[in-house]
């Protein structure tokens, strides 16, 4: 006996009231990260330019200035677009080794371009190559093996990190070519509307765009990305689906590595010479970028991640920092960097967190 | 919209008048970025450049990054070119990586100088030197094989491996032992960053690996101490000997219990003054003489024009006896 | 908590009568696990090898200073692996290093403070630091990761502002009781290691028996079964921030102990990594639910035990990493290799 | 509450008993998540010593309430009374201080900790602060055995038992704890009957105590088996409560839809011809052996055994997941092996998992997304750009040809019910309509609306052309949508029913007691 209820399901549907247009930029801002961060952007130009007219800045805080501030954002914007990825892949993903793959990525472009004479583009081929090839080895690890992401790549980190200063016997390569090289980070005015704008460093149009829009060409509209946020969101259910669970979260390594290789080129550039503790000084490059990921939206559990949020995120660091050195003189400057992008992160995350549970929804 | 390369009066209502004195307008904004903030040896450059505040018509303005970092230097020395300072002094961590920002300085009107470590190869007026790098690696192994009689095995403990000034030091302790001292021996060179913790560790370990070893070397401010400390903690003061490049202050203690033989520095203080000084030449559009009466304490400091090199003098050899002189 | 009973019910059949019996035995994981095992033969052979291809590896000399290296590293991990078994993290050490270190350095040196009065401070600093991360991750929700990077930045500008762009000198030699020559040791163990295995031990019976070290793994395993099961989770997180707090306070005296007479602000740098380092390698799993402090303290040893024999060797110190890292792969490689055979099995 | 005209049968719900003699009253209780009222009023009243089931639709409400019950959330209007005095909770911990103690749908428990621990965790029996190991064990056993289950699991680690296996160790820590009114939240969607019965057992015994045991089941059948009174919960409103002697399955039914139903009866026509799907003397050693299955296209073949029978196993080894150690899997008379889901696809086999949450879902993305993951080559330009356009028109064709109920495909699954989430897991593994499709426990925890649908659309696959392989351990749903069906036994094929077996028979082959078959049986040669 079979028996068919005959009904409509549709309307049996909790429905929630329509909100109006104001609640929703408020619920928009309070819930989105991209919304917020756009918020936070634009408050932080507003007010630090009010505080350049109002005489309290040391120098004005202008577009020119801010143009130029960029250079930084280049390697910073395309790191985390790296760790993107990989933490976007899930099953704790995360690349602490990034930095130490710039430094030894660094090198072999400077042996190869400074040293043994290949030309400009064989050697950024190489770079990228063995970027693709170091993270493979992440990706091999984490992957095949089934290591967890921070225990694979921190033992990669401290890996490469040492290989980069072997090889060369901790001496940077600085050959005239390299030097030269300072030119693919110069800033140059925009062709045709140039004139009316300041000039932007050329890295943001050769380097950071290009990676910018072909990771979101990636993620967003190719069958890889769907795969590569399917197990990120759920491991088993993407193997019961019929995905190939371990090479598409490989290749998510390998295009870290890959990110990591090219932007080793431009830091190259940028130092004027190949450092081999170019991505490992100080505080490295990877704990920053894996800072601006998760200050961009990126969700550290996988499978939620966008590229606009990190290219938010990476101009806001970029820009409030800026910001600082103009507003605080001695060492203050730097420290108050510090405080503000912690005081950012957490409040970010905080409000996010709180306002998404008090919403209701599921992000 | 303005150009990145405008040269315009500086903005007026400044708040970073270091200075006490009257008229801000008049003074020559002296700017100088330091490798790393917080150590002692670029604190005290600082005092001896606010000292020059007091008696030169300069406004002098410090801002060091918090990690011994190329990127984090070249953002101060962008946010320096953006306050429209006259002068621009940077100790490059990297020679190499600053060139091209000081190129900018330069475009945008800025006059540059570096100072502590040279970047050669810049578009700076001039290097303000504090010692050549032959006159500290020599001061160095003369200490030491002093100490040690002139026989015996050593080892550096550097800090971090790709500064080049350090490494240039190095390159002379080579050489001036093997020329020098034929029964020295450099058995071993570690670098331990900028970390004296892992100083000290090394330095034991080192002891350990080289049961005949009679000296150490701690090649920057933050070794010098963690190698003296090493010998002290092993109980081999008056077996082992060390020498290093320390603050007068970190190196006293260890000075006194004879852990240390010397230390091998200059007048960091005179240095900072003798900075902000050269600054103020530049930013008056003066050239150097070859010998320019910089202050009471620095009457006679040589300038080099082949190499464009201000030299404040030979190295200063620290021991227990005039190390209280110094409050760095 | 009391014993509760148990729902009674009239039994459909007369009970079987059963009673605490050898069934008990097996019930936890044995009180050395596989990992550990896995460790200890590491460390082993390392240490053999070692002691016959250099001169000194095996003297007081040797030893004595690498037991201290280890002491603050495992002190921490203590509190890091409960951090991770509860599926948290902690970034912010080398910040709390900062800020308690120089606090206490501070008051020894400016305000002649007692070395108690120092080391309290210090301690209860740290805990104050931990109770900020903790109040964060615990009631504000958001991933242990993203709060401590966050942290991780806010403590370094407290620190470096104390610090105030100076030094610290003429640290007093009272602190030598920590570890340094004779005073420093007894039965020529560094007091400092002897504090730390205090500790481990002390956290070894509490993850293993106490009833709220047990819910720190419920709550790795399933942050939401355990609430549901009665388990305060919101308190036991915090607490788990706060005492890595107070240990990262204990550490930072150790390490201001071991220093030079001199105290910079390298105190913190790179310490977080060398401690999540000691703890992976330990066998703690990084997603929480599973963990020893005991490996954690193996996992420190193996650390620093490449790190002295490479130089000891008269290996370039540059290799010392890599090492560091390759022994990072073997143990965890080992670990995983392990569970694949007991799932094959 | 009103009852639509359409149901004039159904007689008035029971008067509430007074408050004061009943064990657990709630009264007003509402309950908004964000925009989302999920419960709009909600009174019910439960008695001592009764079987108290609530029912509804997939959505209706009933979690919710058990939430707030047990103290999980907390309701925003309304008040709670306990034997008669108002109460207030605010965790679960305040609601087991009352002896309200719940097993909650999905199993709350610790993979790696052992059932011991589980059973006792966060009301661990302690000298000191230490926990007493031996006395907890001891408990433990009592209760293991008391469910039928062997004492060496008390020092398993709950990560290597079965989801049923689970289920029960959930349900003896309901026990451990001292228990005046027990939740039980479709306990019985993951066990087999003889578990079933032993679950069933233990309520009987309980209520004789005086427990009080709310259960919620869409196993409208166990309701008669097993309560005295039925709530029944309609788009977050509870409708009334009935004696259970008032109500039949029927009844209970339209009480739940609001609307009449017409009973329908589907015809059937039986495909002969080759099998598409064949397994012969299929083995994995040490959990199926010599098992032999055929499915013609067209035709709906059921896999029925007891959990532990092997019967999962036999079906997850068709897909690839786990390698047959003997016997050959053959498509339209090829051997096959697949390796992989990944092979099994290519091969033509499709498989919807019997764990959705775990197994079938992404929970944070869209349905659209949900369905296209399984066809990313159909949906894709040159196999690498996704066709969007085309990707929300198949989403909006699933989700009407399922009836899905939602808004738009751009809506999460995780915020839908465990049916529609489950029909839109569903939607993926019939988009391509695959020759070969397995389906594990199609209708898990499903509301009877959804699950006839579900089975409808089993009907028309079938209809079209595919082979379909369910794996269920419903034994009513195994006789009322498979053409033929094999009893799996021990890891084996034992016994083939036609289209008409009876229930009973199918128990008992299951079971091992095929003494007594009636016709339509035949032993699998
Ligand atoms: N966490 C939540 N967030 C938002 N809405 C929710 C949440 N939980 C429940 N709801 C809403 O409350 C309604 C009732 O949900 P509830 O879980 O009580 O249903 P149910 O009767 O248990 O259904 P099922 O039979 O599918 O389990 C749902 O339709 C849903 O819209
Ligand atoms: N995060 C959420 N956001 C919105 N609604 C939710 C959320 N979580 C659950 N719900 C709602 O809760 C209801 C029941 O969800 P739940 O997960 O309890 O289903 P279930 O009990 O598994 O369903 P079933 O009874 O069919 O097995 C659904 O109708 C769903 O809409
Ligand atoms: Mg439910
Ligand atoms: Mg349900």
């Amino acid at each position: 006996m079979t028996m068919t209820p005959h009904k409509a399901h549709v309307a049996n549907l909790p429905r929630a009231e329509e909100p109006s247009l104001v609640s929703r930029v408020v619920k928009a801002v309070l819930t989105q990260r991209i919304v917020l961060l756009a918020a936070l952007l634009v408050i932080v130009l507003i007010w630090m330019s009010a505080l350049g007219m109002g005489g309290y800045l040391t120098g004005s805080y202008d577009p020119d200035y801010l143009a130029g501030s960029l250079i930084d954002a280049v390697p910073m914007c395309m790191l985390a677009l790296a760790e993107l990825v990989v933490i976007v892949s899930g099953r704790g993903g995360i690349d602490l080794s990034i930095g130490a793959i710039v430094s030894l990525t660094g090198m072999i472009f400077g042996f190869a371009y400074g040293r043994w004479g290949w030309t400009f583009w064989l050697s950024v081929l190489l770079a990228v190559v063995v970027g693709g090839l170091l993270g493979a080895i992440n990706g091999a690890l984490v992957a095949y093996m089934r290591f967890p992401a921070l225990i694979a790549t921190l033992a990669s980190y401290y890996a490469f990190k040492s290989l980069a200063l072997v090889i060369t016997n901790s001496i940077p390569i600085s050959d005239a070519n390299v030097t030269k090289l300072y030119g693919i980070t110069r800033s140059i005015e925009i062709p045709v509307i140039g004139s009316q704008l300041p000039n932007v460093p050329i890295g943001v149009f050769t380097f950071m765009v290009p990676s910018v829009v072909v990771i979101w060409l990636v993620l967003a509209r190719t069958t890889y990305g769907r795969r590569l946020f399917a197990i990120g969101t759920n491991d088993v259910a993407a193997e019961w689906t019929g995905l190939n669970v371990r090479s598409t979260r490989f290749v998510a390594y390998v295009i870290a590595g890959v990110i990591a290789g090219l932007a080793s080129v431009y830091i190259t550039g940028q130092f004027a010479s190949a450092r081999p503790d170019a991505g490992t000084s100080g505080n490295g490059l990877a704990l920053p970028a894996i800072t601006i990921a998760v200050l961009g939206g990126v969700a550290i559990t996988g499978g939620i991640g966008r590229v606009a949020g990190v290219v938010l995120a990476t101009l806001l660091v970029t820009w409030l920092d800026a910001g600082i050195l103009l507003a605080f003189t001695g060492n203050d400057g730097t420290q108050f960097q510090l405080l503000a992008l912690g005081l950012v992160l957490i409040f970010a995350a905080l409000l996010n967190g709180l306002t998404q549970r008090r919403y209701g929804g599921s992000r | 919209t303005s150009k990145n390369n405008n040269t315009q009066p500086a903005a007026s209502g400044s708040n970073a008048s270091a200075s006490g004195a009257a008229d801000a307008g008049a003074k020559k904004k002296i700017a100088f970025v330091p490798k790393l903030q917080g150590i002692p040896y670029f604190e005290a450059m600082n005092a001896g450049g606010q000292e020059a505040a007091k008696v030169l018509p300069i406004e002098w303005l410090y801002q060091g990054p918090t990690q011994a970092d190329a990127a984090a230097q070249a953002q101060i020395v962008r946010s320096y070119i953006q306050q429209k300072v006259d002068t621009l002094i940077v100790a490059p961590n990297d020679p190499n990586s600053m060139a091209p920002v000081l190129q900018q300085a330069k475009d945008a009107g800025i006059k540059v100088l570096t100072s502590d470590t040279d970047a050669p190869d810049s578009v700076r007026q001039a290097f303000v030197s504090q010692a050549s790098t032959e006159g500290i690696g020599t001061a160095l192994t003369d200490q030491l094989a002093k100490a040690m009689g002139e026989k015996g095995k050593y080892a550096i403990v550097s800090c971090g491996e790709t500064a080049a000034n350090l490494n240039g030091w190095i390159a002379v302790q080579k050489t001036v032992t093997a020329a020098k001292y034929p029964n020295m021996q450099i058995v071993d060179i570690v670098y331990a960053g900028e970390d004296q913790n892992k100083a000290t560790q090394m330095a034991t370990d080192l002891m350990n690996a080289h049961p005949d070893l009679t000296g150490l070397v701690g090649e920057c401010t933050s070794s010098a101490p963690g190698v003296a400390q090493a010998v002290k903690d092993a109980g081999k003061i008056g077996k082992v000997f060390t020498v290093g490049l320390g603050t007068p202050m970190a190196m006293a203690p260890y000075l006194k219990d004879g852990s240390s033989s010397a230390s091998v520095l200059w007048d960091v203080k005179n240095l900072g003054y003798l900075t902000a000084w050269a600054g103020l030449q530049v930013a008056e559009g003066k050239s150097f003489k070859a010998d320019n009466n910089v202050s009471a304490a620095m009457p006679d400091i040589k300038y080099d024009a082949a190499t464009k090199t201000l030299l404040l003098g030979p190295p200063l050899i620290i021991t227990k006896d005039n190390v209280g002189q110094y409050n760095y | 908590m009391t014993t509760t009973n148990a729902t009674t019910i009239p039994p459909a059949t007369p009970s079987s009568g059963r009673t605490r019996g050898g069934v008990a035995r097996g019930l936890l994981p044995p009180a050395v696990t596989g990992q550990e095992w896995v460790l200890i033969g590491v460390l082993a052979i390392l240490w053999v090898v070692l002691s016959l291809t250099t001169p000194a590896f095996a003297s007081s000399g040797s030893i004595q200073p690498l037991l201290s290296a280890v002491a603050p590293i495992a002190l921490m991990g203590v509190g890091m692996t409960m951090i991770i078994i509860t599926g948290g993290i902690d970034i912010s050490v080398a910040g709390v290093l900062m800020v308690t270190g120089v606090t206490s350095a501070k008051m020894l040196v400016d305000h002649d403070a007692s070395l108690l009065v120092a080391v309290l401070v210090s301690v209860a600093l740290g805990g104050l630091l931990g109770l900020v991360n903790g109040l964060l991750i615990a009631y504000g929700r958001v991933h242990a990761i993203i709060i401590t990077f966050g942290t991780a930045n806010l403590f370094q500008f407290v620190g470096r502002q104390i610090f105030a762009s100076k030094t610290v000198n003429g640290i007093p030699s009272t602190l030598d009781v920590f570890g340094r020559g004779e005073a420093g040791r007894t039965l020529g163990v560094p007091h400092s290691f002897v504090l730390m295995a205090v500790v481990v031990a002390i956290a070894w019976w509490y993850l293993r028996h106490v009833q709220h070290g047990r819910h720190l793994f419920a709550i790795g395993g399933d942050p939401v079964a355990a609430r549901l099961a009665g388990v305060n989770v919101e308190r036991r997180v915090l607490m788990t921030y706060v005492l890595t707090g107070l240990l990262v306070g204990m550490a930072a005296v150790f390490i201001v102990a071991s220093g030079t007479s001199t105290l910079d602000q390298s105190i913190g740098s790179g310490r977080e990594l060398a401690v999540i380092a000691a703890v992976v390698i330990g066998g703690t799993s990084i997603t929480g639910g599973r963990g020893s402090v005991l490996g954690t303290v193996f996992g420190a040893l193996l650390v620093q035990t490449v790190a002295s024999g490479v130089t000891q060797l008269g290996w370039p110190s540059e290799l010392s990493d890599l090492f560091v890292g390759v022994a990072i792969a073997i143990a965890v490689g080992a670990d995983l290799i392990r569970k694949w055979a007991r799932e094959r099995a | 509450m009103s009852i639509p005209d359409s149901v004039p049968t159904t007689p008035d719900p029971v008067d509430l008993p007074d408050s004061g003699t009943a064990r657990l009253h709630l009264q007003g209780i509402s309950k908004r998540y964000g925009g989302v009222r999920a419960i709009k009023k909600a009174d019910i009243t439960v008695r001592p010593g009764t079987v108290h089931a609530i029912v509804g639709e997939n959505g209706a409400g009933k979690s919710t309430l058990i939430k707030i019950i047990s103290g999980a959330e907390s309701a925003d209007t309304g008040e709670i009374f306990f034997e008669g005095a108002p109460i207030t909770l605010s965790s679960a911990i305040d609601a087991m201080a009352f002896g309200i103690q719940t097993v909650y749908q999905e199993p709350q428990l610790f993979a790696e900790l052992t059932v011991s621990e589980n059973i006792f965790i966060g009301r661990e029996i302690t000298s000191g602060t230490r926990v007493d190991w031996l006395a907890q064990n001891a408990k433990v056993i009592e209760l293991l055995t008391m469910l039928g289950l062997p004492a060496s699991y008390a020092t398993k680690t709950v990560g290597s038992l079965s989801i049923a296996q689970q289920q029960q160790v959930s349900i003896a820590k309901a026990l451990a704890g001292n228990a005046k009114i027990l939740i039980l939240d479709e306990p019985s969607a993951i066990l087999t009957d003889s578990e079933i019965d032993v679950l069933f057992n233990i309520v009987r015994r309980l209520t004789k105590t005086g427990v009080s045991v709310i259960y919620i089941s869409h196993r409208l059948d166990e309701l008669f088996k097993l309560c005295q009174e039925v709530t029944v919960m309609r788009d977050g409103e509870t409708l009334g409560t009935w004696p259970i002697q008032d109500l039949s399955i029927r009844r209970v039914i339209e009480l739940m839809v609001g609307e009449a139903l017409v009973e329908a009866r589907t015809e059937r026509t039986f495909p002969e011809g080759d099998p598409r799907l064949a397994l012969e003397g299929l083995t994995l050693e040490g959990q199926f052996h010599d098992v032999n299955v055929s499915v013609r296209p067209g035709e709906v073949v059921g896999l029925y055994g007891l959990v532990g029978s092997g019967v999962a196993e036999i079906a997850e080894a068709v897909y690839g997941m786990r390698r047959p150690t003997g016997g050959r899997i053959l498509l339209d008379g090829t051997v096959v092996e697949p390796r992989s889901p990944r092979a099994a696809q290519s091969l033509g086999i499709g498989m919807l998992p019997a764990d959705r949450k775990a197994q079938g879902m992404f929970s944070f993305q869209p349905i659209a997304f949900n369905i296209s993951i399984g066809h990313l080559s159909l949906l894709s330009k040159a196999r690498t750009w996704i066709d969007r356009r085309q990707e929300s028109i198949v989403a909006r064709q699933m989700i009407s040809r399922l009836s899905i109920k939602t808004p738009s495909e751009r809506q999460p699954v995780a915020a839908m019910s465990g049916g529609n989430a489950q029909k839109v897991v569903l939607a993926r593994e019939t988009v391509e309509r695959p020759p070969v499709l397995i389906l594990a426990e199609p209708t898990h925890g499903v509301d009877v609306g959804a699950k006839d649908e579900i089975h409808r659309i089993v009907g028309e696959l079938a209809h079209e052309g595919t082979a379909v392989l369910v794996v269920t351990s419903d034994v009513a749903e195994a006789i009322r949508i498979c053409d033929r069906l094999y009893v799996i036994r021990a890891g084996t094929t034992t016994v083939e029913f036609g289209p008409d077996a009876k229930q009973a028979d199918v128990l008992a082959a299951a079971s091992g007691d095929d003494s007594d078959l009636s016709a339509h049986v035949r032993e699998v040669s």
